[in-house]
């Protein structure tokens, strides 16, 4: 099993979700996070005292899957968050060792 | 046919008569002590309903989204401010001075007050007060309008034409159709009575934001192509209700100044029973959305039971006096209710309502001009429906028009990315919460 | 022995004699001008305690957590309005109409005025004032007892049988105990003096909300089995803080209309020294919970000054004309005082108190109300024990006896799992702040 | 000249004159009908002016960072405690009695009303009123001067040295310079004029404030080694608007109020005009901030036009009356925009004002003491200036010795690690919003 | 080393962490989530118009162990966090390379 | 690649990241977290009753770096981040399999 983490623009959460499950993907797990990145934040003006904006919102996606169902996991959420522009994010790929599910105690392919 | 203010003072004594009290024939109020009360209830009135843009800032802000809160208050701490500026301009002597029939004498306003050259108070009618007092107290009014239009149509307008029409519609707008009736034009030769101004002030507001509504279309993403509808949640509950709250305080003001007097006996008992019908179908209006949203959906909609409160609120405005307290509840009970309905009606129309302004506005707003018919006996569907069908065909065709022009100019929607992003960033640069949630800029 | 209103008006002129003024001799100030005075200060008041729902609503959503703060602003805005219509169904008639002693003639309010038939004024009572703007004042205050209530019960108790309750409590249990003192019952006559409120009003509320407490049990989680606690920290504290300011303000107008007359120089010097010994002693009570809660955990608690400020205000309500400016600040400073230590002793108890109230409006109630005796010479200790043990008898077994019904009928508590998901999800259906922190849908 | 009070009512009766009205000559308004209005107007502004501690408290709560919030509140309620108390010990003799010319005499305020011993109204004087009014109404004025303190030096500033700060600031520093003006003393002799204190008030808070924020230095972090600037957002901006709007109501009491009277036609009318040039200036104020941040900046800032509102009502506070509307609209522009320029300016000079204060209080202030010439032609550029420096002399002195006293006995910053912390954690225990993103509590 | 991240219901943390330390474990880090999931939100209506909820709140608790501690800690998770009903939420086991205490320097074992 | 993932005290997030950025480091996700551990909260009193803060505030720094870089920016980590008193977090390392950039689709270490 694999866990893809995926760094996404927030707006692009229902597309990237929509993508996936028509993948037959049933699970995920979400979490608001900031990027520092090579998309730098406008430069602001607050009360006459200008300064850039580093951390900039993002959406961390991960989700798990069996190994054979990682390429088109990854070039799903590739599509489906894409806009072209600079600061779409990344898709991080990282070895799963076990998985269980909590309710039935059910484990790896059988818990996703 | 009240209001009629500076211009129309003896109409104005006749119509008080049909509502149910005279003045007192004893003298006992001297003519000063009566100019006293008489303007220092428009100064008193007029503070609370001034308290009310607190109150439209609030109930909008909270029923935003957290990306658009920063440009609600925005707009809403700038029309009041516009509002203030040019109904002094223009607004007021356009609604007021002289009034041939369909407006009065565009200027702006100044005062005449009963003193002599050496200071001498000079006045001679029980009736009289200060006229800042009265400009102050017509003011607020005006802001109320243009509040309305900023609720329908948040987070999805540009500032800059919001505010033009701000200034059209508080400067030119609402005092011409103003003066049809309370500035003693054709609208109150037809008979048509509007106490306070569910039509005059409420509806027209409603007009112009449905208007607004339909050119402007709706928030990206609300309506889904199988017309299923994407709710847009409130970000901030507690605000919209301290927002109701407020208004339902500046609504004592609202209906209890239209008295327009204080200095007899007769205009203070009607200042407290309007204070207390107006409190009633409130409280009639919650009621009402309480128990409807708990039958029809099992969960008790707050949003609703707020909406509810001002539907009951604006239903009372055209009639606060004459009606007895089982017939305020009635009157607001409806408000309330229509309002439930009204809410996702527009929804089916695909009518993009933010804060439900429509449904409390206008929809309570006819429902309750119609209402005076119940109570005050000089009123009559004819007139009623006159003046109902009057300020629409004005405020539809008039608004649509400087709404299009506005498109043209400015345009009126922010791009895409603008609003995906929220106003917040895109025009102000600066977010509502900026630290909570994933807003946060610290880290 | 105050507040006997419409239906003893001379007791009420005898009265106000006792504490400090009498009505001026010379008819310096006509007959019509004081009903103004009087009709428009039971206005102004009443609006002004009008606004303390918003200020408990505002306190209550500030001092809850997170999911249950829309659930406290549905109970707040519904019991004010349930209050405004019980009161006017049958609550006032109950309290002022013929009371007999123990109650007066259920039925709904309706206004008598002095105008003949023309309308013309025909007062001849310098103590006059509209009818509706009484029942107004009287009103509001109904709704402050219920207040207390929906605070101490919080985020544990189902909405319907809160609302039954309220229903019950605003129509007819705080009614009758009003009866027996203000309106001219056996408590008036055994000597029991409570100017605005502290027994009558707040500890009515204050009793109520304890009886509920003890019958419902704490929130699940509260006490630990080792006997400690577990502090849920209330989750907005600039609501709470707003919410405090609010009752301050409405403060003024509680006590301040409570003098129920401004139409001569004696009346309005004793609104002003209301105002002035109110102020005080709100202030005397932030600063003793501020040296208090520093001294005692070297960390000043805000929510203890929020609680102190209105321990000093509840004090002050039983007698807050007499007191010098220095007798106020004692009364204030104690009342303060008292709160910080009844909070935490509640806890000991298991007494689960959400937002203070118990401590609040009882305990500094009952403070309040003996302290009469330092500054009225009418007041007796007995007089005084009297009211305090008569209405918390009545108060207590009464409300236990509601609370059951409803326990049997409705069931008070919501289940465990809708008590962890908090009410706002399983009887709203929905988010106080949908976009913050975890409760975040659009994520 | 205005509010001598009690001392000078003689002076006062001139004063007015000279202001555009006279008291009528007419008895129509009779000497205990007068003085009921004054009182009640003392009274009921004086409320509105109380209100605007919550406004403070709540604006500042929105300008702070999250975790300084907790403590803003609670320096803000525990301000206004302390001026309501240390004005009654101390305050209000120092300024209003028997004033030598640089003081009063210090020592508790209390009561002398017109009755005889059996409590007869015995006022001959249509310019009277009750004591306690006139008390309340110059009580809630020297808190107003605190809250500046706060606002400026926030985030940053231990509770302990501050609380004394406002103890003698308000016992002490502001009423001696009261005296000098309000008091009869050697400015009025001068021939200052500050109708209800643009420096009188709001420049004796800023440069207490300026002192202050002097000596304590900057916020850690806000200024960067390189010159450059890091803003720190305020956290909600909604509850920094809310205390704009209430700031903005209240200041109809402010202003208004300082009238002193409403006993006849000509105060009446006044207060009215007073309400009117109050909204014009602050409005003006609201555009002129929005249409310079919008053209200088591109984007709109919120910020400034809160700040912008609040630089156009301290500049017609310090003549409300005298200015014809579009005077009334041009003085509260400037206002408005100065502060869009000063607050920059004073970020460039490193000098660290967390919500604007000094910008708002002082830099309008003067301006709007100055701009009294424009329209009172009693008024001069020596003697305003006279006041303005006169003032500003003696407050920085003193203040800059008593915090240098304070820094001494308890130091005046909280460590670098409770500043980062926060002190809401470090002196307070406990978050303002515990459960809302990293703050929470509960998980 | 191995990270056992585990997505549970927000109302078990206090049960879940109890739980651990009760095996000895001397920290964790948690955050807040949303999960999409078999468990499908309620339908709600807002203002007259229905919807489904489509993320539920959840808690994601990251501790980093010992190798020998993994089946412990993932099974007194498993029961401490387990209520029977849908969405009661997934255990997930990661491959650690390295540990560092940041406070001294210390790694790997000796930094847990 | 590894996944460096860093709990650290949020003031220490401004010094972290330059540290970072000195080594050439062009992106970096953040989260908020609270941290159970060894630094004990402080006994807190609300309202009469005392408690204890069992979680505390934290930040979590992920950060995905080529393999030869990992000694050098857990260092960097380890230094900023470091006050030398308890609770200043912990670093961990895992392995990541792949990495894609959203926007152009580039992968591994060009992704980064
Ligand atoms: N090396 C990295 N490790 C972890 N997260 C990263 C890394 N680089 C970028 N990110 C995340 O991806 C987001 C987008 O990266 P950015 O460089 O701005 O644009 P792009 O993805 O188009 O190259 C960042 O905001 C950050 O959250
Ligand atoms: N494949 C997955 N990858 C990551 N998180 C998942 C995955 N599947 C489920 N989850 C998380 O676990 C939670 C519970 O899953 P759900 O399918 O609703 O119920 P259950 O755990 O009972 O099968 C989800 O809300 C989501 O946060
Ligand atoms: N085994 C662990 N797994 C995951 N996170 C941990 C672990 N131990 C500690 N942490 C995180 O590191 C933070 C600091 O740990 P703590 O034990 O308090 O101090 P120190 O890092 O100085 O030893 C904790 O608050 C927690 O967020």
């Amino acid at each position: 099993m694999k866990l893809v983490m995926a760094i996404i623009k927030p707006f692009k959460l229902d597309e990237v979700r929509e993508s996936l499950t028509g993948l037959g993907i049933q699970g995920l797990t979400v979490s608001e996070v900031k990027g520092f990145g090579r998309q730098k934040g406008q430069t602001e003006i607050y009360r006459g005292a200008e300064y850039s904006v580093n951390f900039l919102p993002k959406v961390k996606v991960e989700v798990v899957v069996a190994d054979d169902m990682v390429g088109q996991v990854a070039e799903q959420i590739q599509k489906s968050a894409n806009t072209g522009r600079i600061g779409d994010g990344k898709i991080f790929v990282l070895d799963v060792a076990q998985a269980v599910r909590i309710r039935t105690g059910e484990t790896d392919a059988d818990a996703l | 046919m009240k209001k009629f203010m500076s211009f129309s003072l003896l109409a104005l004594a006749a119509s008080i008569a049909t509502v149910g009290f005279t003045k007192s024939a004893s003298a006992d109020v001297s003519i000063e002590t009566a100019f006293i009360f008489n303007t220092f209830s428009f100064a008193f009135h007029g503070a609370l309903v001034m308290w009310m843009a607190a109150g439209f800032a609030m109930l909008e802000a909270g029923l935003v989204r957290t990306k658009n809160t920063t440009m609600q208050l925005t707009k809403n701490i700038a029309l009041y401010s516009i509002a203030g500026l040019m109904y002094w301009v223009i607004g007021y002597n356009l609604m007021y001075a002289d009034v041939s029939g369909f407006f009065g004498t565009p200027g702006p306003w100044s005062a005449a007050d009963p003193f002599d050259a050496e200071g001498m108070f000079i006045g001679d009618d029980a009736a009289g007060y200060g006229a800042a007092s009265d400009w102050f107290f017509q003011m607020v009014f005006v802001a109320t309008a243009a509040s309305i239009v900023s609720g329908t149509m948040a987070e999805r307008i540009k500032l800059v034409p919001f505010l033009v029409f701000v200034v059209i519609l508080t400067g030119i707008l609402y005092p011409i159709q103003g003066s049809w009736s309370w500035g003693g034009g054709w609208l109150s030769e037809a008979g048509f009575l509007d106490f306070a101004g569910s039509t005059i002030v409420h509806s027209v507001g409603g007009w112009a934001a449905l208007t607004g509504a339909i050119i402007l279309g709706a928030r990206k993403g609300k309506y889904n192509a199988d017309g299923s509808i994407n709710p847009m949640p409130g970000s901030n509950l507690p605000l919209a209700a301290l927002g109701t709250f407020i208004l339902w305080m500046g609504w004592f003001g609202f209906n209890g100044g239209s008295q327009l007097a204080m200095g007899s006996a007769a205009d203070v008992v009607a200042i407290a029973t309007i204070y207390m019908n107006t409190n009633l179908a409130a409280a009639a209006g919650v009621v009402a959305a309480l128990i409807l949203t708990g039958v029809m959906y099992k969960k008790v909609d707050l949003t609703m039971l707020l909406n509810g409160a001002l539907g009951g609120l604006v239903a009372i405005t055209a009639e606060p006096l004459a009606p007895s307290p089982l017939l305020s509840i009635f009157i607001g009970a409806i408000g309330g209710a229509l309002v439930v309905f009204a809410v996702p009606l527009l929804d089916k129309l695909k009518i993009d309502d933010v804060v439900g302004a429509i449904s409390v506005h206008l929809v309570a707003g006819i429902w309750g001009t119609i209402a005076v018919v119940f109570s005050n006996a000089d009123a009559t569907i004819g007139g009623q429906l006159t003046g109902i069908v009057g300020v629409a065909v004005f405020m539809i065709i008039t608004s649509a028009i400087v709404w299009f022009v506005l498109k043209l100019i400015f345009g009126l929607r922010p791009s895409e990315e603008d609003e995906a992003l929220g106003l917040d960033r895109a025009e102000n640069g600066m977010e509502a919460y900026p630290e909570f949630g994933r807003g946060s800029q610290t880290i």
